[in-house]
């Protein structure tokens, strides 16, 4: 085995992995709230890389730069989906639940397809280009930046959850909604923020992600399947399992590359989901039941 | 004249498009609003299906192709029709295949119930397939712009062809290429890198070309083949592969997406190259991945069943999908143009909408100067396109990034008669 | 009910006697109609019926393409006997991730997951098998034939998908009232409860899941033989999986009409929303109003179209009655 | 005899004790009684012996027959069955069909289940509902049909997870008299009860437990007297239901 290229692809499957927590954040935590699936995540994650792109290409502002109103323009998409919508089938049998969230992925990638065009946009940015060399390693500088602000968006939302108190309340309708509502949280309100953070940390991924590969309508699929891996490693609305459950993912499936095609690389990540799934089906690191 | 609805096509507002149709030839206002029109009992349009890959992962192509096929319509269309059936107008058809199959087949049936005599599209091989079978059942002409697999027309199905290039062809011309260039400029890589996305066209064109190179007695070692799923979005790890296994040249076979995604990465890995040679696939001329890329795309090669600048055809079609959509007309969208161009000639000749004599019209075709690359279209006994041959193209600096592609082989379509190869690295461009 | 059974009886003499009227295309219609419905109905006894959601009944398809077909290439066996093999390799697959699935307990999201999961890697195994034509996926021949399962018309196809079709309804309502379907709603209502009424839940969850995926696996026979090509990727990919569960839900789950009445109604939309809107200029609207109808569907007719079209059939009963 | 007898039964999660050591025993025809304050551990040895969630030592004899580790369903089978404090109806199915799911475990034809089904709905006061959907049935009524679901298995042992939690006096007498005829045709029953009235009423004997311990035993004229248990336990909750 080649020494370099086991130094390299773990630092870039660990840069990978931060990136893939992120992915799956937004996932977890509206399941963790509201034992929603998103299935449309995917395709909310590349609202976020054409709003970006829309930013950066109208304005000439990069991604890192506009961040925030991305994320805050995909908040509001999030509340408008959660209010019109997942508010409606919070408490229809799963099943029901999953061909309005699938629907909803449909007109989001045709909506993308109807507004952008099929064309695989990726145009330059700022630090896309740029990357440290370490020894014989190199760490590319976007993919650097993206996992750093994975991290901190982690962190930020956790301790959101944790002290302030909307998060509290927030808290208090994921653990028990029939209690919310005696002490008197309106949880509808709580739902619709919380399916909007979600969905906000979705749009500021997507802002991380453009710089780092072409958006093209199509892409959600591949998100919300790598979304599900991580969140069920870390454990279903585990916030900071999905950060962990991303790094094991990433490093894992970047390891593989040493013995195996790129083309099995998936193999690995479905191979560790199933395994988890059956002998610790509530994630490594505890999960929503 | 076509339907309005059916020319509302993207990107093309009221305006543009009867500048467009303006542009697109004198004939059509000669004919729209001459004299001669409007004396003549205008003949039932002859209609013709297009299925296309609209939606979908690979709606990128198949809408270029879709363009392709309705400007070739329109210019047809402008230039008085099919003349043998008192100049009949082509009504062209649009199905969408979503990139699926069943889909494809489901709307290429569609078409024909609405009355088209024959099918052209629709990008994807195994669409290509279900719809060649179904054509079979139907008894209705198909050609193919653009599907490149060899076993579709190894089926020995009576009423498929192809306008594209085999497989083989594609392959071929990349090993002749190669050659010419590592002969001119006397410079031998000796260890090669093969990449290609997992899917029937990367995998049979990488495995061909393998095969090809093994026995063209160049001194060059295959140290490492990578495939990748289509739709990647990452190749950090395979890019680190890749500079482990210190190659002197790559041969990528790739899609428009991950053709960036693996220039970019070469670039941050700082992976000494000799220079990019592509067999042949998309990812490498698009006029959205020239401007992406920038300076990284800078002298590519690529081999490739390129447009043939020259033709006047091309250069009229040329213009107006440009003015149309702010792009030139790539090899996918000017194949399928052609394909349209040869479906009208087998009308002309034929004289008549009836399968047998399309298909007896389809067999004698010899359709000079097309707008591609290559001698006359001409189909063999498999429906293959004897005449279709391959260019090398090359990227090459110009501040118009729209004339970035250059041919440099063969000499009598050259647009530029310099190579670049070794191509300076990809981080010392300045 | 036996007034049912006549509209029923009505209905399908109708369906039997429209190849008489109907032009090649619209007969493509309906094989899809059928086909839908059928792979519906399947699904339906997995997740409406015993109500363990899976959202990778693509598997099943795959599986059962793939295995008439590679006999048929392979040693020239007729792809009606290649049909019962698929769907007894279906089944076996079916059966081990039912036990790892059921027997860990594993239930909703979770048990959602794992399917896709399976799916997943099989097409990933399957991507890598050269004698399933890897990623190059398997072009088939066409030799029209009754043994090999091919037709020139779509005549041969629209019998063969309404009789799969009819098949399914009968097996299925054959289920729904025998103690096995007692037994499955037992499960799909309240696994607990159904325990706790001696119903052995882990075993008839089994049966439900091999009796779903063998009659899945069917219909990857007859879309082979109809479309003629197989991908990895389309045969057990996830959006296989979401297309085939949309009819069922839609029309109403759990129920032996709802996929079928799902299937008349989504197929149709389909296709005339993307015949009208493929014109050009608006690539993808029409799967814009797809999604917009599937979603105010659910949201206003929770359990389906059924529930709806069952209230107007007895207020038009009822009216007639008075008269 | 003995139907259930349990020895040194013990369960805890994650550290804490729910069940401790506890042994008892039921006597055919006998109706014992259960009780405890809330948290006590109750429902936790209703769900270790029907099977949902087994001891983590000592064990459960019904009829002499060890049936610790069993899968529910087995248990039930056996004669075992078990009522849930919270109901459990098969919400979309019709209330017939909620009691046939029971009936058809012992009998293979579906209208001979369908008879013997109608006769226990009728027993149960629900005969008028046999054709409802289960979701439209007020709560006295869902749990009739809990324990008519439960005597369609033809159980030998029922336990009753208290049934009479959230009725009215009227309704508390039904169940009670409801109870006395089930008992009466030879069932045991070993139950979970709040309601004192219907304790004291129906039980010959009774066990109280509280943090998983029995803390007492007899009669429950006798168990009510008994100062310990009054002041560790039953209080004000008991002397109310007294005044």
């Amino acid at each position: 085995m080649n020494a370099d290229l086991a130094l390299q692809l773990g630092i870039q499957g660990l840069l990978t992995g931060g990136i893939y927590g992120l992915i799956g954040l937004g996932l977890s935590l509206i399941f963790g709230v509201m034992g929603v699936i998103n299935f449309a995540h995917g395709q909310m994650i590349v609202m976020g890389m054409y709003v970006s792109f829309w930013i950066l290409t109208l304005f000439g502002i990069d991604p890192y730069l506009s961040l925030m109103v991305v994320a805050a323009v995909i908040f509001a998409l999030g509340y408008l989906v959660q209010s019109t919508i997942v508010n409606r089938i919070i408490d229809y049998p799963e099943a029901m639940q999953v061909v309005p969230l699938v629907s909803l992925g449909l007109i989001l990638e045709n909506m993308a397809l109807l507004f952008w065009g099929p064309d695989h946009r990726s145009p330059e940015t700022a630090l896309g280009l740029d990357a440290i060399r370490v020894g014989s390693a190199t760490i590319d500088v976007s993919r650097l930046m993206a996992f750093g602000l994975a991290i901190l968006f982690t962190l930020c939302i956790f301790l959101f959850l944790k002290k302030s108190n909307l998060g509290k309340s927030i808290r208090a309708a994921a653990d028990n909604r029939t209690g919310a509502i005696l002490v008197g949280i309106k949880v509808n309100r709580i739902n619709n923020i919380s399916f909007a953070l979600g969905a906000a940390t979705t749009g500021a991924a997507g802002a991380l992600l453009l710089p780092l590969m072409p958006v093209t309508p199509h892409l959600g699929h591949d998100f919300t399947l790598i979304a599900f891996v991580v969140v069920i490693l870390g454990g279903m609305g585990n916030l900071l399992g999905a950060l962990f459950g991303g790094l094991i993912l990433g490093l894992a499936e970047s390891l593989s590359a040493l013995w195996l095609p790129a083309t099995m690389k998936h193999l690995v990540s479905f191979g560790i989901l199933v395994v988890i799934m059956l002998f610790k089906p509530h994630g490594l690191f505890g999960g929503k039941r | 004249m076509m339907d309005r609805k059916d020319q509302n096509v993207k990107g093309m507002n009221r305006r543009t498009f009867i500048k467009v149709s303006g542009a697109a030839g004198l004939g059509l206002s000669l004919t729209s609003f001459g004299v001669p029109t409007l004396l003549r009992a205008e003949p039932a349009p002859i209609k013709i299906g297009s299925v296309q890959p609209a939606t979908g992962p690979l709606a990128m192509i198949g809408q270029g192709q879709r363009r392709g096929n309705l400007l070739a319509a329109e210019y047809i269309n402008s230039m008085g029709g099919i003349k043998s059936m008192d100049g009949a107008k082509l009504k062209l058809l649009l199905g969408d295949s979503e990139s699926k199959p069943e889909v494809g087949r489901q709307e290429a049936d569609r078409l024909i119930k609405e009355g088209a005599v024959m099918l052209t599209g629709p990008f994807q091989s195994g669409v290509a397939m279900a719809i060649a079978t179904l054509c079979e059942q139907r008894q209705v002409p198909f050609v193919m712009d653009v599907a490149a697999l060899d076993a579709i027309t190894r089926k020995g199905y009576k009423y498929t062809f192809r306008v594209f290039i085999t497989a083989k062809g594609l392959v071929g011309g990349a090993v002749k290429y190669l050659k010419m260039v590592t002969k001119e400029k006397k410079v031998m890589p000796k260890r090669a890198v093969v990449t290609n996305t997992a899917d029937a066209f990367g995998k049979g064109m990488s495995g061909g070309f393998i095969k090809f190179l093994g026995k063209s007695g160049l001194p060059i070692e295959i140290v490492e083949r990578i495939q990748y799923p289509l739709g990647i979005h990452d190749l950090s790890a395979e890019v680190a592969r890749i500079k482990a296994a210190k190659p002197d040249i790559i041969f990528p076979v790739s899609r428009p997406g991950d053709s960036v995604i693996l220039t970019r990465e070469l670039y941050k890995q700082r992976v000494e190259l000799m220079g990019i040679f592509c067999p042949g696939s998309p990812g490498w001329y698009e006029p959205e991945v020239i401007k992406d890329l920038g300076d990284l795309i800078l002298y590519v090669l690529i081999n490739v069943p390129w447009i043939n600048p020259s033709s006047p055809v091309y250069k009229q079609a040329n213009k107006a999908f440009l003015k149309a959509y702010g792009k030139y007309l790539d090899t996918n969208s000017a194949y399928a143009y052609t394909g349209v161009l040869v479906l009208a000639d087998a009308l002309e000749r034929a004289g008549s909408t009836k399968p047998e004599a399309l298909l007896k019209a389809l067999h004698k075709t010899y359709y000079k100067d097309p707008p591609v690359l290559g001698g006359p279209v001409q189909f063999n006994e498999r429906g293959d396109n004897i005449g279709a041959m391959t260019g090398l193209i090359q990227v090459q600096p110009d501040p118009d990034p729209l004339k970035r592609v250059k041919i440099v082989a063969p000499k009598e379509f050259a647009q530029s008669d310099k190579i670049v190869f070794p191509a300076p690295q990809l981080w010392e461009r300045g | 009910m036996n007034r049912l059974y006549m509209f029923m009886a009505a209905a399908l003499a109708l369906i039997l006697a429209l190849p008489l009227w109907l032009d090649k295309y619209t007969l493509g219609i309906f094989v899809m109609i059928f086909y839908y419905a059928y792979l519906g109905q399947s699904w339906n006894v997995l997740t409406g019926y015993t109500g363990h959601i899976s959202l990778g009944h693509a598997l099943y398809v795959g599986i059962g393409a793939y295995t008439s077909t590679f006999l048929a290439q392979t040693w020239g066996i007729s792809p009606w006997i290649g049909m019962l093999a698929g769907g007894l390799l279906s089944m076996t697959v079916a059966l081990c991730m039912g036990y790892l699935g059921f027997r860990f307990g594993l239930r909703g999201v979770y048990f959602v997951i794992l399917t896709i999961g399976f799916a997943e890697i099989t097409r990933l195994i399957v991507s890598h098998i050269e004698a399933l034509g890897s990623f190059s996926g398997i072009f088939l021949d066409f030799n029209p034939s009754f043994i090999n399962f091919q037709f020139r018309g779509n005549m041969p196809y629209y019998y063969i998908s309404l009789g799969f079709m009819v098949v399914s309804m009968i097996v299925v309502r054959l289920i729904e009232t025998s103690r096995l379907g007692r037994f499955m709603i037992a499960t799909r209502e309240d696994e607990d409860a159904a325990e706790a009424l001696g119903v052995n839940t882990f075993k008839y969850s089994m049966i439900a899941i091999a009796i779903s995926a063998f009659m899945t696996a069917l219909a990857g026979t007859f879309y082979a033989n109809y479309i003629f090509y197989l991908h990895p990727a389309t045969l057990f990919g996830m959006a296989l999986s979401i297309e085939l569960i949309m009819r069922p839900i839609i029309g109403g789950m759990g129920t032996v009409l709802g996929p079928v009445i799902g299937s008349f109604i989504l197929t149709p939309l389909s296709e005339i929303s993307r015949a009208y809107f493929a014109k050009g200029g608006l690539e993808g609207l029409h799967l814009i109003l797809y999604g917009i109808l599937a979603i105010l569907v659910v949201l206003f007719m929770p359990r389906g179209i059924i529930v709806y079209l069952k209230g107007a059939s007895q207020w038009i009963f009822n009216s007639a009655d008075k008269k | 005899m003995s139907m259930l007898k349990v020895n040194h039964l013990t369960k805890s999660f994650g550290g804490l004790t729910a069940v401790d050591s506890l042994s008892f025993e039921l006597k055919e025809g006998e109706i014992l009684g259960l009780i405890g304050p809330n948290g006590a551990g109750k429902t936790t040895v209703f769900n270790c012996l029907s099977g949902f969630s087994p001891p983590d030592l000592g064990e459960v004899l019904f009829k002499g027959q060890a049936v610790t580790g069993m899968k529910p369903h087995a248990i039930c089978q056996m004669g075992l069955a078990r009522t849930f404090q919270i109901v459990k109806p098969f919400l979309t199915i019709s209330v017939l069909d909620n009691v046939m799911i029971g009936a058809l475990i012992g009998e293979r034809s579906i209208s001979a289940a369908e008879k013997k089904s109608m006769e226990i709905l009728h027993m149960a006061g629900l005969g008028s509902m046999a054709n409802t959907e289960a979701q439209g049935l007020p709560l006295p009524m869902r749990k009739r049909l809990e324990l008519a679901k439960c005597l369609a298995t033809d159980p030998l042992v029922l336990l009753l997870d208290e049934v009479m939690a959230g009725l009215n006096a009227t309704e508390v007498d039904e169940m009670i008299s409801l109870i006395r005829q089930v008992n009466s045709k030879g069932v045991s029953i070993l139950m979970i009860e709040h309601v004192m009235r219907g304790v004291m009423a129906l039980s010959q004997s009774v066990i109280v437990i509280n943090y998983g311990r029995k803390i007492a035993e007899g009669p429950p004229e006798q168990v009510v007297k008994d100062q310990g248990v009054i002041e560790a336990y039953l209080g004000k909750e008991f002397l109310d239901a007294q005044g």
